[in-house]
């Protein structure tokens, strides 16, 4: 779950760290108020759940209230990659002397925290991992000590931070690997961090994206939860149990376990298809979350055909099949179906289907070549 | 010899609910020697007739449980793990979906300081073909031979190992490490048991897109490899920043595609497989040109 | 550094632990007006910083506030082990069902905390431990991991907390944890911990010790810092950088090093004599420092002879000998002074010290011995 | 051989502030290898013709420094005792006085998981008499030769090394273990050593009053002992519950007596002497004795 840079900035500034002054805002009026409040000059900043928003055009500096009202009129409503912009936050500008880098992510190899410094700021961190790695400092500190202090210190000595900032940074890094795992974060990143030019460090941007299989112990972040319309559907599937993920194909994918929707999607591929979606209906599905996988699938108007791939373990044969039945039953779909289903209960699912509207196959293989047939 | 798992098995339940006795029947049906559960508050009373324990380290004093098996749910899930691993049980096994990230980061921190080995957690468990499984695998798709299989995937393995069965290839241990981004037991690791198990012929490592542990487990068949193996990737077609089911399965940046993996592998000497059906015909081809 | 009871219960309440409502006061008027803004009956409570102030008469039961503001009148100004009662805690009176004990101290040996849970509350918990020992359930948290909720319930377990609060436990368990920590805790004791009638939890009592090394970092703490009037002369000497601690016998020691006071106390007493005072001067004691010393033995009226015991290393005789022949020249002290100077710069200090009035030894055992003689 | 330190010690300052540096002149004076210090912000630099460096690691990496002395002060000492540990110094001394007990024990649950040992803190540090000291005690009045000698105290370390001395009885290892009641190295630990040191002939044991180190190392002894000891315990005469100048000299209701420590040794057939001054006569009697 991600928040906005403004809910990220006052978990960070709860936590000790020094952000800018600034204010939210919902229309161009508020953000000329805001402005005057907060002093000029301003940046004005769509809140957006996605990357990019500043070559978009999503954040401008205003030196009058006027021009901070102009921008906040073309920023509002604006569409950034797909997202529509609702709330602005206007934020006194720091006078920035340097930019930083400083994030946390998790390390799958060595199952540790990583925490980077950088003294490239303000540029995407994996453009500065690919082009200039020497200039990012790591360090994995172990999640049951911490970061300590000479930890921090050292991350300071390897990218080069300057002296008179050295405890600032260090201090600072201290503070966001707390919240880090404070919030249970995937990733916590300030971005740019500024070293003004009286030589204090603020944050310029933040970013905080939590862990979703930890929002139970996370009630005052849950409460920040926005759905983007383009997860709505993802969204719906999880609440019925599954997960749903949309492509851009024309072949509906149904499946049992991620590992095996994974390859189903791959023999499509190579079958010559592309699909229209990865579904994984999960373990032991009954009847009802087949007829709701299925209704979800063919609510995609890109889907010419649908593959239903399923190897019984749990998940029974019969009960696959009794789901499809209710569909075909209930609301008599306009593409081809095609089944194959082996393991548990697999013979008593096809003997369900005996006579249905669909095609049966015995392999994974056949009935990829066969949906991507249908689907051409 | 297998694997990890096998006839000296004691295996303690931490979670006996419907879903946990549901499998503890089934893995009893099939051999397994199960000594009891854990359930606190009940300690004393019996379940299915089955002791059970207010504490792990009660259980492991009163019945001597060398391995349990977790079907707690995630939010309690890291602590069921981390009272296994306080009570010294040699191989836990965590079948529970959705643990908390920081969590497991807790929790591998205090793995590595342990002698225990962990399993999981989201994986279906291991199997040692005929003679003990502990986790939740349909065992009738499984038979015992010289095939050691390792895998991120649930179903895939259940897949696999039907394909395998199917054309007469039996397998000495299944391991099912799990989907997550953090695991006890990563590819390498389990790699390692099989290629140093005197009774697997031929390795079988089934990986999916998301991180880096098939290209480690490439590096160290590459150096230290005493057999042949067989890897598989899934999730060669799926785009990048999608997570595919797994909380593990995503291509993040550059990081963690198929192409990385079938390379590593490639260059390891270790042919991949396109699709699972393409499997069987690669080990028994390995197995051949021992 | 210990805390009042409210101060502890204070600490626990931000903690989550549920508290009795409570107020300060220190009239008997407050407490009469604190028993009925509460709702009787209370319990009236001695704050001095001793154990045993319930047998002393420091804690009493009252049904009406009437009886409240008695109490209170005999409390404030009682004399409890030598400390003057000037505030009382006004507590409403806990409905009690049963008695637990639940503390966190250090355990030297195992390098850890030791939490420790006993069905036994209410009573001094070494006296548990000596009497019944097997009635304490123990754990001790890597402190890097802390007491998950596992541990603490297998606590509750082998303590044999009712089945119907063990959750509460449990969790009270965690978070006296937590503040154990977060305070820097010596010791921290919730004893009783109450069981209501209804089955709820609340603390009975509460005492926090802190780690005189850790106020550094304990900033809020440490305005809680009270000095008694028994420890002041301690505090006086801690201020001057040397560690004292006043004793029963006529012997004033100053030595520098704990280890070796320690074994000068015990040679005074091998010697038939008792020592007055510990008081190590620390490593590298200046003339200024010795000199000060020797005015916090001069000014305890039980001292009949003063031992100075000092073996050279970082600390100089020289400059100990200068210390020394100042308060000579200074005060004049009317008890006579041995004094044994050994290793760095020994023979200078003798030397200086040549015709002064006191008596030169070579060993520690005759210097005791002649320290001894002279007292008597 | 000597215990910990010797010829093969590559020492590196930690803190070289006034008293560090006051040290750190005296211990080269000695023979001592002091091969630099850690100075974050100074490193590139050289002081008193030590090469200075920013953290321990780059220290390390640079000089192959295998022991570090602690003199930071109190506030930020654990944190240069973990630098020490992550950087993986082999014998880290830590003189500074006053760490917090809550620091303590997350050093000592880190030092558990590490190779390295840790002597201190409020510790005089330790000497190989004619070879090599890492600490802040007065050379002269140690002397080399067959005495293994543990101490908590300091000042009276000293005092006894010069009764020893002046007795003809020369050190192996004098190792000054702190008075803290939370140390690297406690009592029956650093007893091990000087026992398995084949030059080591007899040990000498300074305790004090508090916790129970002594009655372990008497324990330890009892069981294990190849050669004769002789201890003393100081504080025999402190009342209970007064803290006598060491944060770990205080008797806590009955735990802690030198009473039960003095009864330790002698269970353990160990002599303990009265004064002090009765030591070399113990020890020259147990050389005898062999």
């Amino acid at each position: 779950m991600k928040l906005h840079e403004f809910q990220a900035k006052q978990v960070l500034a709860r936590a000790g760290v020094a952000i800018p002054e600034g204010r939210t805002a919902t229309t161009p009026e508020e953000v000329e108020a805001a402005a005057i409040a907060l002093g000029l000059p301003v940046v004005v900043k769509a809140q957006v759940h996605v990357g990019g928003r500043g070559k978009a055009g999503g954040v401008k500096l205003a030196k009058t209230a006027a021009e901070a009202k102009a921008h906040a009129m073309a920023i509002l409503g604006m569409d950034i990659k797909g997202l529509t912009v609702r709330t602005i936050y206007v934020e006194r500008a720091a006078k920035i002397a340097k930019e930083l880098y400083l994030g946390i992510t998790i390390d799958r190899d060595r199952r540790r925290a990583v925490v980077m410094l950088s003294t490239v700021g303000g540029m995407d961190i994996e453009e500065v991992a690919a082009t200039q790695p020497g200039k990012i400092a790591r360090s994995w500190p172990d999640p049951t000590l911490g970061l300590r202090a000479y930890a921090a210190r050292a991350l300071c000595f390897e990218a080069g931070v300057p002296e008179a900032q050295r405890d600032a940074v260090a201090g600072i890094a201290r503070q966001l690997y707390d919240v880090f795992r404070a919030t249970d974060a995937m990733t916590i990143e300030i971005n740019p961090l500024f070293i003004q030019e009286d030589g204090t460090v603020v944050a310029g941007d933040a970013k905080l994206e939590v862990d979703d299989n930890a929002m139970y112990r996370q009630p005052e972040l849950a409460t920040y939860k926005e759905i983007a319309p383009d997860e709505e559907q993802e969204e719906r599937a999880k609440a019925l149990g599954f997960s749903y993920v949309q492509l851009d194909g024309t072949v509906g994918i149904i499946g049992n376990g991620a590992g095996l929707v994974m390859s189903t999607l791959d023999a499509v591929k190579n079958a010559g298809g592309s699909a229209a979606n990865f579904l994984d209906v999960g373990g032991g599905a009954k009847e009802s979350v087949v007829k709701a996988a299925l209704e979800i699938v063919l609510a995609n108007p890109r889907v010419k055909a649908i593959f239903i791939n399923i190897f019984g373990g749990i998940t029974r044969g019969d009960e696959v099949a009794k789901g499809i039945l209710a569909v075909l039953r209930d609301t008599k779909p306009k593409v081809p179906l095609v089944i194959r289903l082996s393991g548990t209960e697999a013979e008593a699912g096809r003997a369900l289907l005996e006579g249905a509207p669909l095609v049966s196959r015995t392999t994974m293989d056949e009935a990829a070549a066969e949906a991507v047939r249908l689907a051409t | 010899m297998s694997v990890l798992v096998g006839a000296h098995t004691r295996l303690l339940i931490q979670g006996l609910g419907r879903e946990g006795a549901f499998h503890t029947a089934r893995m009893i049906e099939y051999g397994t020697t199960v000594v009891g559960a854990a359930k606190p508050g009940k300690g004393g009373t019996v379940q299915d007739g089955l002791p059970l324990f207010n504490t792990v380290a009660q259980a492991v004093a009163a019945t001597g449980a060398n391995t349990s098996i977790i079907f707690v749910p995630a939010a309690g899930a890291a602590d069921a793990i981390l009272e296994a691993l306080d009570a010294k049980i040699a191989v836990v096994v965590a079948i529970t979906e959705g643990i908390a990230v920081h969590e497991m980061l807790t929790v591998t921190s205090m793995l590595e300081r342990s002698a225990s080995v962990l399993i999981g957690p989201n994986c279906p468990g291991l199997i040692s073909p005929g003679t003990a499984k502990i986790g939740i695998m349909p065992a009738e798709n499984f038979s015992k031979g010289p095939v050691g299989f390792v895998s991120r995937s649930g179903t895939l393995t259940y897949e696999i190992a039907d394909l395998l069965t199917k054309a007469g290839l039996g397998q000495t241990t299944c391991i099912g490490i799990g989907g997550d981004p953090i695991i006890g037991l990563p590819t390498p690791d389990a790699v390692r048991y099989l290629n140093e198990d005197p009774e697997t012929e031929v390795i079988v490592i089934v990986g999916e897109i998301g991180g880096s542990a098939e290209e480690r487990a490439a590096e160290y068949m590459r150096e230290f490899g005493k057999k042949p193996a067989v890897a598989f990737i899934a999730g060669r077609s799926a785009p990048a920043g999608k997570r595919m089911g797994h909380a593990g399965a995503i291509v993040s940046g550059n990081s963690g595609t198929a192409a990385s993996k079938v390379a590593a592998f490639e260059a390891a000497g270790i042919p991949v497989a396109t699709a699972p059906s393409e499997i069987p015909g690669l080990v028994k081809k390995a197995l051949a040109g021992r």
